[in-house]
């Protein structure tokens, strides 16, 4: 029983409890049933899949199976290498804590018929996409992971905006799927060999292999959301009920970056150094526009969604880093920025499914998403808030956290930029340098508006101020997720280490090791170039903290009196003077929005003894969704318009075009050489 | 025997950064007083304050929650350890291989993320208008300080402080335009981190045009105390930040005499009174600026910061 | 035994004929309803059985009439199940149309026997090796179908019926002038009489026949059957056909007669390909395919009767499936293949779904059918499984289909795979904007619980999910032998 | 074939076309219907020829269908049933006559140009009789596709089928050619009973929807 028979055999568990789940979905205690038994599968399926990385599968010889389901005459392939097992590692312990968090957060769900079906389904199709070894298996599942995630995102279907999310997702979904049809269509060649082992063998002509890129981008861009393809997910990861979108967020998209990694740098090899250039300005101009964005939500689940467009962006600016490294031969970076992507990838599924079930709990609690209503939730949900402020200091890439860490490997990538032989990337790496600090920075303000508005302060609504914790299930789904992200953060050396064979089967080279340095720090390159040790700063500050507190304890006086808010001496002011999410992101906005989002802020201030009350608006807009997608939009209508004309015509008319097309055709006949 | 000398010599560095971060903010508001020509409180006024402070009883506001107690220590204790990393007086310290440039950068942040949450904690408005402008400050600020950072990183070839003196000492670092750049940018910054007079006035409590202070309304008691000493250490922080990069000579290698950490420590008190000299004149002769031009002022310490990297590689001599 | 299944075999493509021809004259004389309704479905399953019984028995040589061969038991097989499908689906469905007084029982009399005549006509159509004998199978099945269509007798459906009747007929005319050109063509090669019209004779002296008049004929035979399958400029008749007939008539018509057309023009075209310096028939099949694709794929936007939108996502996909052959080469041809058998099933199970939710709802417009997986579970989820089959997601077959056509034509014509997948996300986009207005959402209009028979329907889409996934080898073996026959 | 007889033949089948011509030039529908009847009757004698010539006998039968049928009964039925329907004699042309006249030279020479491409070899009378069935069968379209009225479109099939006739018949040796024409003549009978049936006044227009009122505006399809 190889392990990669193991884990086609918990998909196709996943998928039986699937179709068990259609059968009798009806019925209350299917609930914890279905969520336990996803539980248990993808559990098996992480443990398998992490004991192959463990154990490091040699990167050639990899275990492989073909079943005689798929195309008829290939059967479908399926695969285990380094690059799969890590994949399968990211997505199964996404699927186990999801599943945990679920089995409490489900019995609040009113319509489980519409959701309990489609998780395994979902988790199922994300596992075989990874698993895939020919272009049909790939392309079936990948495709049947966007149908069980749109039917997840059409879960609430009565709320309109969730169908015009579950609309947009769906339609972009299939565009993204017709151009891997076309790139894979490109790869196999007219002889239609679509194994993956056929396509690594056979050479492609560098226009190809631009193409092919470029497609990927498109395709597999779209499902991860960069740039100018992200605007489908700000409305469908909030729109799935919370465990969902954080597999969504923290999962799918990582199933994404598998997909361009592994097209992008196994299947066609060599790359012309110039796709680097590409990838690195769409990333960048991805990770600035997501979080943007995100600091201009008030919605929690909306602000996470695109704060996920940020990461995103960041994953594949590392990768582009990778590329060009590799294209020019320089091994040891490109292994460095490879680390730096997928030690994100790792991390990002970390905390941004800590922080979806975060939002999930206090949806739960107060049936609230927008933060204007939320407030002083840290008194009514201490466990909650302890862990959304980890997630939130995770994410803003602050030590001793993970997000620190796998941000300090990409620009220790950035710094190597200086040995690369091309003008046009010599001068565009430290521009990107700059926009990732800047996204960095601006992520954390984000999440000090996120944490801040939702959890500090007092109460805005009487929703917020009778919250209660949720339970201890999903408690324990999110405590898990915090420990890891502390765990990542404090021993990386042990990750990168795992992550080696992932860049020696991906770019052929591997990052110096790590576990063997003294204290436990991490040093990319050289001793004396840079090195970092996460254990010892989060001791040496735990150590300074507690000193100070006995310090304190021991000599000041410990007297403590609570008495109202001083707030300059303003008595009981409502808590409607609190800062929403709106006025924090207003200097924000002032300094990006108005280039960014056209920001125009009106203020209407009456003339005194004037009884009109003063207006305040804020009037933004979505560039790219007004000036690419309503555009075409329009462009479709305008044509079915016109189009349409054809359905009401006489008979004759009809007659008429017969006869026109008959006589076109013989025109052709008579002038055909 | 070297450990043990070393964790001396790291104590040493811990403690002395301590007291000496008073005395500093001390130095700098004579100075200003003097250059008024006002007579001003003496030197040692800011260790009288912390201790009345550390003595007077704290006043917690209703809706405070555990973060906002936690908060002060927090902050005091990161900022110490960022300070006791930076090379005063001697570099290669025992702790200076933890955390490079970068990840001094990002322990200042957390510092900034836990401040703007404490000023957010208690609900008030004034905390809001604190905690969102120290937000839009730190976004443009942090870009800056990575950017001064791939400068010298690019330039020296490395991140870690203790590396990057020794390549300042050496000849091969001559004069270099981007380096000039990266040092304007710098002290930029630094005014801008430090909350000093274009950006925010640290001497009034004056509602509308306070950054730092407003995050700080509600503290009071030890917890201030705790506060105005994170505050100070920090200015003294970039200032030995400044002198560390820029003014390196005289830093005690690893492992020499005590006669050479004297001397160190001799130039490192000669070096903290010149910045803070400078510092106070700086301020006495500007004026604060108005919140929403501290963007451009901003700006311009980040079109510098690229600039400078981009300098840095067009060719390598610049 | 070869003797033994020569005279089964011979059985079978008999009883294939007859079975219909004696059914429908039984029909035409029992009145009432409970009994002609399972006498028609008792016929579909024997015509049905006689079909399977092809596959057993060898097939018999061509005679002057006759030919069977691996092509058109294909079709034969295909036409017979989803006919018998239909019988059980038009059973329950005109049992509610009496309720509620749309049709009397004196037209059900009329309605079983051309039911039976029909199927009669089609398969008389599959199985003809006269080409001429060909031309009036496809006459009588269309005729009988516009009178099925103006089965209604309400305004719509006669002016529906006229359409389809004059257009019709000039399509007729123009095949009829096609086969004759073909028969000038093969005279003087093959020789006069029945010889000329026969045609496994002309396949094999194809090549010495004249290109020109060839081109000429597969010119009038492509616009004269094509009008019958619905492409692009000729397609004019379908929409209002679906729309205003009844439904299993609308099922029967998408999901078989346009495969019959096909199939006269899929013949036709292997007697060009024969002949090397004849004009190649891909490009032209492409081009009018692609037209349909996309012209059908914009004309779903405005639709508003759920019927007619139907319709014309059987004029798209009819599109891609001439496509499909129009490109050629084993791969294209398997996918054409197995999108024909896939949209037959699809189709004509979503047109089942959408009989019975019509009759809830009493109306066909798509505004006032709201909310349907909310209040009819069962026929809500049926057609949300069908749309997102015929939609070419995954697991359906047509998914497979899809991606065989994409692929291989971008490998081979990637100027023309464009313009085929720009088609597909415009049909895409429209179809799925429909599903979710109309399954999803607020229920809105009646909610009486549906006497529905869901067993057509979900054997229909059961077949169509796991095609999607696995289909079975002598299947793949034997649709790759047409693939190849096909060129 | 020799010459004389092969003159014959050709002669009718250009006839036949020159009729054709004639139909496209009428503006009132008795006198069309009389051209009409003309058209059938030529038809008739050069399906009578052919069976002459290719002494097959079941061509007869097909010329006689021809004659009673197309030449006598249905002009007969269309001229009762426009007296009493009373619909309006004048015939309303979408294209002026002059216009329609051109595009039917037009199509008279692509058809010739098309069958120019058949090779010598095939029998001469075949490469002429098909460029003049074509002829006829385009006019015939053309008719239908540029008359406003319903009666008149009729007229135009029935000549089209006319020209599907002689092309049958012009095949030495096709079989079916009778079952052909009187699978024809059936259907031409179901369209006149349509006409008759819906009370098709004017045109076919006013059985298509937008002329309809209760259908004006409300565009429900």
């Amino acid at each position: 029983m190889t392990p990669l028979a193991g884990l086609v055999a918990c998909v196709a568990a996943l998928l039986g409890t699937a179709i068990l789940a259609v059968l009798n979905a009806r019925s209350g205690r299917s609930t914890p049933v279905v969520y336990g038994a996803s539980l248990v599968f993808s559990g098996v399926a992480l443990v398998t899949a992490l004991a192959s990385l463990a154990a490091g599968l040699p990167s050639t010889g990899a275990s492989a199976l073909v079943l005689p389901v798929g195309l008829p005459w290939l059967g479908s392939h399926f695969r285990l290498d380094p690059l799969a097992a890590f994949f399968l590692t990211v997505i199964n312990l996404g699927g186990v804590l999801s599943s945990l968090y679920a089995l409490g957060y489900g019995r609040h769900e009113h319509a489980p018929h519409r959701v309990l079906p489609f998780f395994p389904a979902f988790l199922g199709g994300m596992n075989l996409v990874i698993l895939a070894d020919d272009a049909f298996t790939f392309l079936i599942s990948w495709e049947f992971m966007s149908l069980a995630s749109w039917a997840l995102v059409m879960a609430h279907h009565h709320d309109a905006s969730n169908r015009k999310a579950g609309y947009i997702y769906i339609v972009m979904a299939s565009f993204g799927t017709l151009a891997l049809f076309i790139a894979f269509g490109l790869l196999a060649g007219p002889a239609g060999d679509y194994g993956f082992a056929a396509i690594r063998i056979s050479e492609h002509p560098p226009l190809t292999a631009g193409l092919v890129l470029v497609l990927l981008l498109l395709g597999a861009g779209s499902k991860a959301g960069l740039a100018p393809l992200h605007v489908w997910l700000p409305l469908a990861h909030p729109a799935a009920p919370s465990h969902v979108s954080a597999l969504m967020s923290g999962v799918m998209t990582k199933v994404a970056v598998y997909a361009f990694i592994r097209v992008v740098f196994d299947l066609l090899g060599m790359q012309v150094w110039w796709s680097g250039i590409i990838i690195l300005i769409v990333g960048s101009g991805t990770a600035v526009l997501g979080i943007l964005q995100a600091l201009m939500e008030s919605d929690l689940k909306r602000l996470l969604a695109y704060s996920t467009i940020e990461n995103i962006g960041l994953i594949f600016v590392s990768l582009g880093l990778a590329l060009a490294f590799k294209a020019n031969g320089m091994g040891l970076a490109a292994a460095l920025a490879m680390t730096a992507a997928l030690f994100h990838v790792l991390n990002h599924s970390f905390f941004k499914s800590l922080l979806f079930f975060g939002a999930g709990a206090v949806l739960t609690a107060t049936g609230e998403r927008d933060m204007d209503k939320l407030g002083g939730l840290i008194h009514r949900m201490p466990v909650t808030s302890i862990v959304f402020l980890v997630g939130s200091v995770a994410i803003s890439a602050l030590p001793p956290f993970n997000g620190f860490v796998s941000e300090w490997l990409a620009f220790q990538a950035i710094l190597q930029s200086p040995d690369l032989p091309q003008w046009g990337l010599k001068i565009l790496v430290p521009a990107v340098g700059g926009l990732l600090a800047l996204s960095a920075a601006l992520a954390a303000a984000c999440f000090v508006k996120a944490f801040g508005v939702t959890f500090l302060g007092r109460p805005r609504t009487i929703a917020a101020g009778q919250a209660l914790e949720v339970d201890r299930l999903s408690l324990a789904a999110m405590s898990i997720l915090a420990a890891l992200c502390l765990l990542a953060g404090i021993l990386p050396g042990i990750v990168i280490d795992g992550l080696a064979p992932v860049t020696l089967s991906v770019i052929g080279d591997r990052m110096p090791v790590q576990t063997d340095i003294a204290w436990l720090s991490i040093v990319p390159i050289a001793e004396s170039r840079s090195s970092y040790n996460g254990l010892l700063v989060f001791l040496f500050t735990l150590f300074s903290a507690s000193l100070t507190a006995y310090l304190i304890r021991r000599f000041a006086s410990r007297a403590l009196r609570r008495a109202p808010a001083w707030d300059c001496g303003f008595p009981e002011t409502s808590p409607a003077t609190q800062y929403t999410a709106g006025s924090f992101a207003q200097p924000i906005r002032r300094v990006f929005g108005t280039l960014v989002f056209r920001v125009r802020e009106s203020v209407d201030m009456p003339a005194p003894g004037d009884l009109r009350p003063a207006r305040f608006a804020v009037e933004a807009h979505d560039l790219i969704w007004e000036w690419l997608y309503l555009p075409i939009a329009g462009a479709v209508g305008f044509a079915a318009e016109k189009l349409n004309y054809l359905q009401f015509l006489t008979i004759r008319r009809y007659l008429s075009l017969v006869f026109l097309a008959l006589v076109f055709l013989l025109l052709v006949l008579a002038l055909w050489s | 025997m070297v450990v043990i000398s070393a964790l001396l010599v790291q104590s040493l560095q811990m403690a002395v950064v301590v007291l000496l971060a008073p005395l500093l903010t001390g130095f700098i508001r004579l100075i200003k007083a003097r250059l008024l020509r006002r007579r001003g409180p003496s030197m040692i006024q800011p260790y009288r304050d912390i201790l009345r402070l550390l003595r007077k009883e704290v006043v917690l506001a209703e809706s405070a929650s555990w973060l906002f107690r936690v908060t002060p220590y927090l902050i005091f204790a990161i900022t110490w350890v960022a300070a006791a990393i930076i090379p005063t007086f001697a570099t290669g310290l025992i702790f200076s291989w933890t955390a490079d440039l970068i990840a001094i950068t990002a322990l200042l942040g957390s510092t900034r993320f836990f401040l703007a949450l404490a000023g957010m904690d208690v609900g008030t408005s004034f905390g809001g208008i604190g905690s969102s402008r120290e937000a839009m400050i730190a976004t443009l600020a942090e870009p800056s300080m990575l950017l001064v950072i791939f400068t010298l990183a690019l330039i020296a070839g490395s991140t870690q402080l203790s590396t990057i003196a020794a390549f300042m000492t050496s000849p091969q670092v001559g004069l270099r335009v981007s380096l000039a750049i990266a040092l304007i940018a710098l002290i930029m910054v630094a005014v801008a981190e430090n909350g000093r007079i274009p950006i925010d006035n640290p001497a009034t409590h004056l509602e509308l045009t306070m950054v730092h202070e407003a995050m700080v309304l509600e503290y009071s008691g030890r917890h201030l105390a705790m506060i105005e000493l994170a505050a100070s250490l920090k200015l003294l922080l970039y200032i030995s930040l400044i002198a560390c990069i820029f003014v390196p000579w005289k830093l005690a290698a690893l492992g020499e005499g005590p006669s050479a950490y004297l001397v160190g420590m001799l130039a490192y008190l000669i070096k903290l009174a010149a910045g803070g000299a400078l510092l106070a004149l700086f301020e006495t002769a500007t004026a604060k600026m108005r919140v929403f031009r501290v963007p451009e002022f901003l700006g311009a310490a980040l079109m510098l910061g690229l600039l400078a990297t981009l300098l840095r590689f067009v060719s390598r001599s610049l | 035994m070869s003797v033994f299944s020569s005279v089964l075999n011979s059985d079978a493509v008999t009883a294939v004929l007859v079975i219909p021809i004696v059914a429908a004259a039984l029909l035409a004389l029992l009145p009432g309803y409970r009994m002609p309704a399972r006498l028609n479905v008792f016929a579909s399953l024997l015509t049905f059985l006689a079909a399977l019984s092809l596959f057993v028995t060898g097939q018999p040589a061509p005679g002057q009439y006759l030919l069977v061969d691996d092509l058109n038991i294909a079709f034969i097989v295909l036409n017979a199940f989803v006919g018998f499908t239909t019988s059980i689906f038009s059973a329950s469905y005109i049992a509610h149309e009496l309720e509620i007084g749309r049709l009397t029982p004196a037209n059900l009399r009329f309605y079983h026997a051309m039911y039976q005549i029909m199927m009669f006509g089609m398969n008389l159509a599959f199985v003809s090796n006269n080409i001429g004998l060909m031309w009036v199978a496809v006459e009588l099945a269309t005729l009988t179908t516009v009178l099925m269509v103006g089965l209604y007798r309400t305004h719509e459906a006669l002016e529906a019926a006229w359409k389809y009747f004059i257009l019709g007929s000039v399509g007729i005319a123009f095949a009829l002038f096609g086969t004759i050109l073909v028969y000038l063509a093969a005279q003087p090669v093959v020789g006069e009489g029945y010889d000329a019209m026969v045609w496994t004779i002309l396949i094999e002296h194809a090549a010495a026949f004249d290109p020109a008049l060839l081109n000429v004929a597969f010119v009038f035979l492509l616009l004269g059957y094509g009008t019958k399958v619905g492409l692009a400029p000729l397609h004019a008749w379908l929409p209002d056909a679906h729309a205003e007939g009844p439904t299993p008539i609308s099922a029967v018509l998408s999901g078989l007669l346009l495969n019959v057309a096909l199939y006269a023009v899929l013949r036709f075209k292997m007697l060009l390909s024969a002949n090397p310096d004849a004009l190649a028939p891909g490009p032209l099949m492409m081009t009018m395919g692609l037209v349909s694709l996309i012209f059908a794929a914009f004309m779903l936007y405005r639709r508003r009767d759920i019927k007619r939108l139907f319709a014309y996502s059987s004029i798209e996909h009819m599109g891609i499936i001439v496509f499909a052959f129009g490109l050629g080469g084993p791969i294209a041809n398997f996918a054409g293949l197995l999108h024909m058998v896939m949209h037959s099933l699809t189709k004509s199970a979503i047109f089942f779904a959408v009989g019975h939710i019509a009759q809830i709802k009493g109306t066909q417009r798509l505004s006032a059918i709201r909310g349907l997986t909310e209040t009819h579970p069962g026929l809500g989820w049926g057609l949300v499984t069908g749309v997102v089959a015929i939609a070419g997601l995954p697991p359906a077959g047509i998914f497979m289909s899809e991606f065989l056509i994409v692929s291989s034509a971008f490998a081979k014509q990637p100027l023309l795979a464009i313009p085929l997948v720009f088609g597909l996300l415009i049909a895409f986009g429209a179809l799925l904007l429909r599903l979710t207005g109309a399954a999803f959402g607020q229920p809105r209009g009646s909610v009486m619980p549906a006497d529905a028979s869901y067993i057509p329907m979900y054997a229909h889409l059961a077949l169509v999910l796991i095609a999607g996934v696995y289909l079975p080898s002598p299947l793949v073996a034997w649709f790759q032998h047409i693939a190849n026959l096909l060129r | 074939m020799s010459g004389p007889v092969l003159d014959i033949a050709h002669m009718l089948a250009g006839g036949l076309v020159l009729v054709s011509m004639m139909m496209l030039y009428q503006d009132r529908l008795y006198a069309l219907l009389n051209v009409f009847a003309l058209h059938s009757l030529i038809l008739t004698l050069s399906v009578a020829w052919q069976a002459f010539v290719q002494d097959a006998p079941h061509l007869y039968v097909t010329a006689a269908i021809a004659l009673l049928f197309k030449a006598i009964v249905i002009p007969v039925v269309l001229h009762r049933m426009i007296r009493q329907l009373g619909i309006h004699r004048e015939i309303e042309t979408v294209v002026g006559i002059g216009l329609t006249m051109l595009a039917g030279i037009g199509l008279v020479a692509l058809a010739t140009a098309v069958m120019l491409r058949v090779t010598p070899q095939a029998d001469p009378l075949a490469r002429e009789d098909l460029a003049f069935a074509l002829s006829v069968l385009l006019l015939g379209l053309l008719i239908m596709v540029t008359r406003r009225n319903a009666v008149s479109q009729v007229v135009g099939f029935m000549s089209l089928e006319n020209g599907l006739v002689l092309a049958a018949t012009g095949a030495k040796g096709m079989p079916l050619v009778v079952e052909i024409s009187v699978a024809f003549s059936i259907l031409i009978a179901f369209i006149v009973i349509g006409v008759f049936l819906f009370r098709i006044r004017e045109r076919f227009d006013t059985v298509d929807v937008r002329a309809l009122d209760d259908f004006k505006g409300r565009r429900r399809k």
